[in-house]
């Protein structure tokens, strides 16, 4: 059965409140045509969990702008001036997360891991209220896993099974959210036959897939 | 030469044959345009992959192919492309050899604070503190003062990025290093005097008998 | 048909379409071959990738490409091939729908011991205990008793694989569930009373009213 | 400079006493080359960190065979009756690690992490000794890193720079192991011009990889 679905279906998934992660650098790998639609449909209090909040015009930057976003969950908001604003404003909670630590925590909810040791952070204000395990006798933050309700990813080539190969600098954090969220749903630059990515060169399994929707124009 | 090449060329003399780097954004960015050709050193973006190679002609952009700053890049031969999970298993792991970073303040004791100023600027410190933390060798690029105040200070007084990670300063006054017993003078820019350097820096510094020039 | 056809045949029924499975070495690899048309089922192999298919016809064996057993294996048409972390990642994490393994000892409290028998034989739990504790459901395949003796135990008295996971047990005589109660029988060979699978448990079995023939 | 050399030059690296780690999964994706010519030479009283100890005439498990493994830290030594056998009589140390933890354990010291917190072994004799930290009121064990002095790998398609493509099952603990120790060797069954394997597709980079041998005959 193929997971490609109309892009009408999936955005019924993303409900007020919900936790959502969302693939992409920069807006590199960002499932734009999905993010469109959410700014259209006004779907609101979102907590966002993203490696940046992207440009006002591009990626997750248009939600924010849009004021959909109750809180995010992301290593860097400078290069967009409205997250800063609102988080100034009391109008947005915003959690900064080292992007290493942020790979990792949430590697560890899909993986089923209780939590992993890092030294990022130690000697920082990232270290507040968090538990320090000595190992060896060096310190180590230990970091809880993130998960989410929804996970919006984009891949390159997707096929009928939900196997995504990705193009350059657009894998990033999409491998990983794909793994640690109840519904995964992936923005297609391209849908092709089941077997026409290579068994050995698929990066995200189509087990971990839920809904496929072509990227729109 | 503006100070701003200065300090590029003299922080592209660090590096070694087959080092890998990863350079912040901005000043430490120009280090690539700076290494020798007699070496080849491989450069690592955070956002996923080994090998970035110079910017692309005007109109071959490719638009999933940026750097940490979404900028436009390419990649050489031999490149490799993988998540931000193993993008981080190659910074924390200890396998960059080197990363270039700028500053707000830096302290004798290696501290670093580059990443926000309370109530003011907060752009998060993206790979920034897992760069400083992983990297083996961490040089700070930067203007020695900013509007005329030092920032090579005895304590950084704003949230630190980490702790006593700090290898090298460099700046276009001249280069330090830190040591167990502070910040080591090792050389001086031409045209500038120690008392000029020490009055604009915050920090005690050491000034060793080999004192160099710096020359770039 | 042999005992082991028909707890392979039972064990199958439980599993619906679009699970993603993994059968553990031995008379749990022959589920593959009894799941129903109507539903297609994904097989997990942990060395290393998704999408199992059938054995290869004699002479076409991959020397890359065996299961967790080491026998050679083909793929599907949709497969993916990844490494022990990721292999682990879909297992422990909870993206398995149902495991099928055999059993040294399973207990009422849904215990299993299926990896050692101190000073005897000591093969390693390999991806047992991973498995055990990260799939959604666990159902043991084995043979009711070993050499007469009981194997549904009140508690388990060789190291365990894993503590309370177990779900489902599947035996030449009947299919029991763990619940909160104690093990529930749901259904009974054919051919077998009441008395003589109360008779070949050490645990207590609790008897159903609605008790059902295990059709197979 | 290519990275690929004789096979006599990388022996002299394994040096008695040492902790290796080689690659497989009951021997397919393991070096066979370079474990032939280590049992020859006879390097001993070595420490290995594998998967699996193979089989007796395969693999890892000739040089169990040989004798010259003082200790073994692996997930299973059932395909290899000579391994049961040493250990029982003493001559072996086994340290016996689930197969998901043993690669978690693996990758954190890639990674640079102080650990990871697991739910695989509680309640077994694998917590033992081990740290248990609760985690929203489930209980993990406290899993440390693994380091080795050397790596000892196999990859289909190696270029010159080390990049590692490989070819279905034999990947497993390959890719892993490249990143956790000082000094990492590859047997490659084919050497390939660099750019051959598309950058997308290389699984290993070459960053991680010292030396190239030559699968040989």
């Amino acid at each position: 059965m193929s997971k490609v679905v109309e892009l009408e279906r999936v955005l019924e998934l993303v409900k007020d409140g919900m936790v959502v992660m969302i693939g992409g650098f920069l807006a590199v790998g960002t499932p734009e045509t999905i993010i469109d639609k959410l700014v259209e449909k006004g779907v609101k209090d979102l907590t966002i969990i993203c490696n940046d909040t992207a440009f006002p015009d591009k990626g997750i930057g248009k939600l924010v702008v849009n004021k959909q976003v109750k809180r995010v969950i992301t290593s860097h908001i400078g290069t967009n001036p409205e997250t800063g604003r609102q988080m100034n404003a009391g109008e947005m909670e915003v959690d900064l997360v080292p992007q290493g630590t942020l790979a990792e925590r949430i590697r560890a909810a899909g993986a089923g891991l209780g939590g992993i040791l890092t030294p990022t952070g130690i000697g920082t204000v990232v270290e507040e209220g968090k538990e320090k395990i000595l190992v060896n006798n060096k310190e180590y933050l230990l970091e809880l896993p993130l998960k989410a309700d929804i996970a919006l990813l984009r891949g390159s080539k997707v096929d009928a099974k939900g196997n995504v190969w990705y193009n350059n600098a657009t894998r990033n954090f999409n491998p990983l959210m794909a793994t640690a969220a109840d519904v995964v749903i992936v923005e297609a630059e391209e849908i092709v036959e089941t077997g026409d990515i290579d068994a050995n060169n698929v990066v995200t399994s189509g087990i971990f897939v839920d809904y496929i929707v072509k990227e729109g124009k | 030469m503006d100070y701003r090449e200065k300090i590029a060329r003299r922080v592209a003399m660090e590096l070694e044959d087959g080092d890998i780097v990863n350079l912040g954004i901005g000043m430490p960015t120009m280090v690539a345009n700076y290494v020798s050709d007699d070496i080849e050193v491989i450069l690592q973006s955070e956002n996923g992959f080994i090998g970035m190679g110079t910017a692309p002609k005007a109109g071959e952009e490719d638009k999933d192919l940026v750097n940490a700053g979404a900028m436009p890049v390419t990649v050489k031969k031999g490149a490799c492309f993988f998540d931000s999970a193993t993008s981080f298993v190659i910074i924390r792991g200890g396998h960059v050899d080197a990363t270039v970073l700028g500053a707000l303040q830096v302290d004798a004791k290696g501290n670093l604070a580059n990443w926000m100023i309370p109530g003011k600027m907060v752009p998060g410190m993206g790979g920034a503190m897992d760069l400083v933390v992983g990297a083996k060798k961490v040089i700070i690029a930067m203007e020695h003062t900013a509007k005329g105040r030092p920032k090579i200070l005895k304590e950084c007084t704003l949230p630190l990025t980490a702790a006593g990670e700090v290898d090298l300063i460099v700046t276009e006054m001249g280069v330090m290093e830190v040591t167990d017993k502070g910040l080591v003078l090792k050389e001086i820019a031409e045209g500038v005097t120690v008392d000029e350097i020490k009055a604009a820096t915050e920090a005690d510094l050491i000034i060793p008998s080999d004192l160099k020039q710096m020359n770039v």
